[in-house]
């Protein structure tokens, strides 16, 4: 079988299905935009879309590269301060589902994007914490969208920016912690869930032609697959035909080859 | 009471050596010609604030003005890597640079408190996670009423903020419109404050009675340069120019490349050159 | 999501015995229509919340609504006394009134606290005075930074939020302009939020890109009804009555005539003898 | 010598003269507003004037009735909301001068507006704190204005609603507030100030044609006057014009009788 669609699509149109119409939505940049737009423009018209730059309820025509480009503004219902996107709307419990990638990830879908090496004298200096380890506390629900290698998925963070799973079990909950935290972890391989007891991120969906064997080869742990392993749905012409016409949009207005 | 007065005054009396500087915008309003200003007249020893120091502080870096940075999140937005501010904290070049490093929230709370007046701010956050271990500056204080732990960090109180709006009335009162970031709370949480601005007009004319003005009492000088947040934007008058974003990983990668650019484009230049971006939007 | 309905079914569906109600408005659209429609359906045990419990506070605390009320300052604004919270805090009649007093500064950071999803408000105040004295929920927490001690009031989450705004477009988005108050804040903070507005429009049409705007998602109930701020304003479509303000005072003052004004003009009545006071300013 | 004004003239145009063009003023309703209003048409254009409803500089044509009058934001630079008037610009330490009435003071200007009587069991029941504690705190300087009489001018107070300077002395300090307090409280009779020692509220210039005694006789304590009284100048023909013309302007406006 020929793969007539890249791995980011994949992930792409798989996040996207994730998303239901009635979602408030606090969206990153990159993949996660991707996939929200995707959403509103297919099954999900409903979405209300929220980026950190104090952009409520957004419709972007085209994907914005920054987090805060114009064009979040101009289509939105009305733009906020960024205290108050904080105060009022994520901590205020307002969002139901963030979107967050990482640069490392563990098996509890804690992430880091601070460190490789030690956080004094890093061999790579990462971006830092953003708002994600908040977005992580305060969403009603979190997925993750990451490509997998043993580079990213790894035994041990070098450190942890956002908590996630912590350690399994209960620790959100000793925490304090009241929302779900990461229920998806959406890669280009395959879909995990967590345990619903151990929170250990398992696998519950297979992309097409992906084997297990190609998932534990770019997983730094042994990896758990559900008792039940389901096929990931291969993207559809429409959502596919949508996500390039999105894409192709965004390059034209961006002045970049189409 | 604000003043007008050209970049080079307001830049000259405002921000000295060793000062703690708030250059702020949220992606958009960034005012790169303040900061270019800042750069020209050699300010050492500064302590750079900025919940998203993207590419004024990766050159104002660069170039040898910072010697901290307390910052939330370093990176060129939607391309990468801040790659001076990279060589600064791997490789110490070219000195090394002290971080002060929070989450957005934190930042965002802090400016808030700095310009309420509190000494700290509170909210919900830092559970579970690794920075309170690296930054002895996020503390816990206990809700008095439910025995809550919440997280604590110091108020930010600039010696300088420095931003850039869209339009400044002849009080020097300044109008600003579109992602407001937090260019009001840093203003306001800073001792001194300089607003660059697309253009001064007469009177803001007709507007929502709950526009975001900075009154003129709360600045210190207001100086007037068109395009001055170029590459970024000033909704209504220009675009994010998001090739540039993309062209500066290359320019930034390499320290000799980084240093031609900014003899050519900073150095070698003065605030006017700002004005070919600063056209007026059609809407 | 917030759904349009009739304002008896709003206050039928939202708001019952026992609950805290906040009905909110800083002078500027204070929602008469509904609280009139909570007189009516014969609302008993509140606990009223207000930073400014003025005449519609005065009428439910006098119709025997009230249990208990949280303020801040309870006047008829420019004019004197409440006479019915006067009555029932000095005579207890109907029947005597629970007070949880603060100031402004605790109860408007307290709204914003409970907008925020904090347990509790933090603000420099309440030194020196009484109020601490006979209100526990004023308590003290000390800066880890500092050791400055501030003081520190519950966040307010009230069961229900009534306000009245300008405009709802056809999703159930609500536009607030002019003298905010805390309402914002009160409706983001409560469980439940009514929204009286003076028209429901297609679509709100050319506006400030940071125009203030409760979003369909926040709110519960979203009601049309011209003229129910009167007799305070509507910024843009009426003016303030100010002889009714200066005449409530002599029909307040007596319990006679307070209940006969109350049965022709509340009990008698519906919403629409509010649409008589909703014209649309010229300007 | 006939008065050519009232009492309430009088105090309203020493308020008035105590205000500079550079002040940025926290106004309150009726005679502060009439005050501030007064100063800024005479001798000081420049004056900011401030109300607790959120309006930032605004400039009335006729006084509002109520705090929030739609006057007030008509003619204002902007409009704020109540939650950040008290934060950024009450706390923040932008005022330079606040004006407070009081239905009891005590000699070191700490005032009472909650209860006459017991809190529990008031006789009257006064309409409470309002801004004013945190007004009288982080203002730069207070000025009260208040007839004198010896009712409400009182030896002790029922209740302290707002701490003006405490017990005297460096009470303020102690309580680690850095502003200055009263600097002045304004009578239908005369003018107090506090001694720079003790605090306390001290004489410090007669209006035309009041005694000692009659100041005396007005007030609850044995009143301290300062070494050198100085005699209130007289209302000038322009300060009363101006005035009187504002107080028609606003009753036009209000429907009432001129």
């Amino acid at each position: 079988m020929t793969l007539a669609w890249t791995a980011t699509e994949m992930m792409t149109v798989v996040s996207a299905r994730a998303l239901r119409s009635s979602d408030v939505c606090f969206v990153g940049i990159g993949l996660p935009s991707a996939a929200c737009n995707l959403a509103r423009l297919t099954h999900a018209p409903g979405i209300t879309l929220i980026y950190e730059s104090g952009t409520l309820a957004t419709r972007p025509t085209v994907l914005p590269l920054s987090i805060a480009d114009g064009e979040l503004c101009e289509t939105a219902l009305t733009t906020v301060s960024v205290p108050e996107m904080f105060r009022y709307w994520l901590q205020g419990g307002r969002i139901t589902v963030g979107f967050l990638p990482g640069a490392q990830i563990d098996r509890f879908a804690n992430l880091n994007t601070t460190v490789i090496g030690s956080y004094d004298k890093p061999v790579t200096r990462l971006p830092g914490s953003g708002g994600a380890p908040e977005i992580m506390t305060h969403c009603g629900e979190i997925f993750v969208t990451m490509k997998q290698s043993r580079r990213s998925f790894v035994d041990k963070l070098d450190f942890i920016t956002t908590f996630g799973h912590g350690e399994g079990g209960d620790h959100r909950a000793r925490l304090g912690i009241r929302t779900k935290g990461p229920t998806r972890l959406i890669t280009d391989l395959c879909v995990f869930e967590p345990d619903p007891e151990t929170k250990e991120m398992t696998v519950t969906s297979l992309h097409p032609g992906i084997t297990r064997r190609e998932v534990q080869d770019a997983t730094g742990w042994p990896v758990r697959f559900a008792d039940r392993v389901e096929d990931t749905a291969m993207p559809t012409e429409s959502e596919l035909g949508t996500l390039r016409d999105l894409h192709a949009r965004t390059r034209r207005a961006q002045g970049l080859a189409s | 009471m604000s003043t007008f007065m050209s970049l080079g005054e307001a830049i000259a009396s405002a921000v000295h050596d060793g000062d703690s500087v708030a250059i702020e915008g949220f992606t958009h309003l960034i005012p790169h010609a303040a900061a270019h200003e800042v750069i020209r007249q050699r300010r050492r020893d500064l302590t750079l604030v900025r919940m998203t120091p993207d590419i004024v502080y990766d050159q104002m870096i660069g170039m040898g003005c910072a010697e901290k940075l307390v910052f939330s999140w370093g990176g060129n937005p939607g391309v990468g890597s801040l790659h001076r501010f990279r060589d600064a904290v791997e490789r110490g070049w070219p000195h090394p640079l002290t971080l002060e490093e929070h989450a957005h929230a934190a930042m965002a709370n802090a400016y808030a408190a700095g310009a309420a007046g509190l000494p700290f701010a509170l909210f919900r956050g830092y559970l579970g996670v690794d920075l309170p271990k690296v930054n002895p500056n996020i503390r816990r204080v206990t809700c008095p009423f439910t025995g809550e732990e919440l997280a604590a960090v110091p108020a930010l109180r600039p010696d300088v903020a420095i931003v850039h709006a869209q339009k400044a009335d002849r009080d020097g009162n300044v109008l600003i419109e579109g992602i407001l970031g937090v260019q009001k709370e840093a203003v306001l949480a800073a001792k001194r404050a300089i607003v660059t601005v697309e253009e001064i007009v007469d009177d803001f004319g007709p507007r929502s009675p709950n526009a975001v003005i900075l009154p003129s009492w709360t600045l210190t000088a207001v100086v007037e340069v068109p395009g001055g947040a170029y590459p970024s934007y000033a909704h209504g008058y220009y675009d994010r120019d998001n090739a540039f974003y993309l062209g500066w990983d290359a320019i930034a990668r390499d320290r000799e490349a980084f240093m031609a650019w900014m003899k050519a484009n900073v150095l070698g230049q003065g605030p006017e050159a700002f004005a070919a971006h600063g056209r007026r939007a059609a809407a």
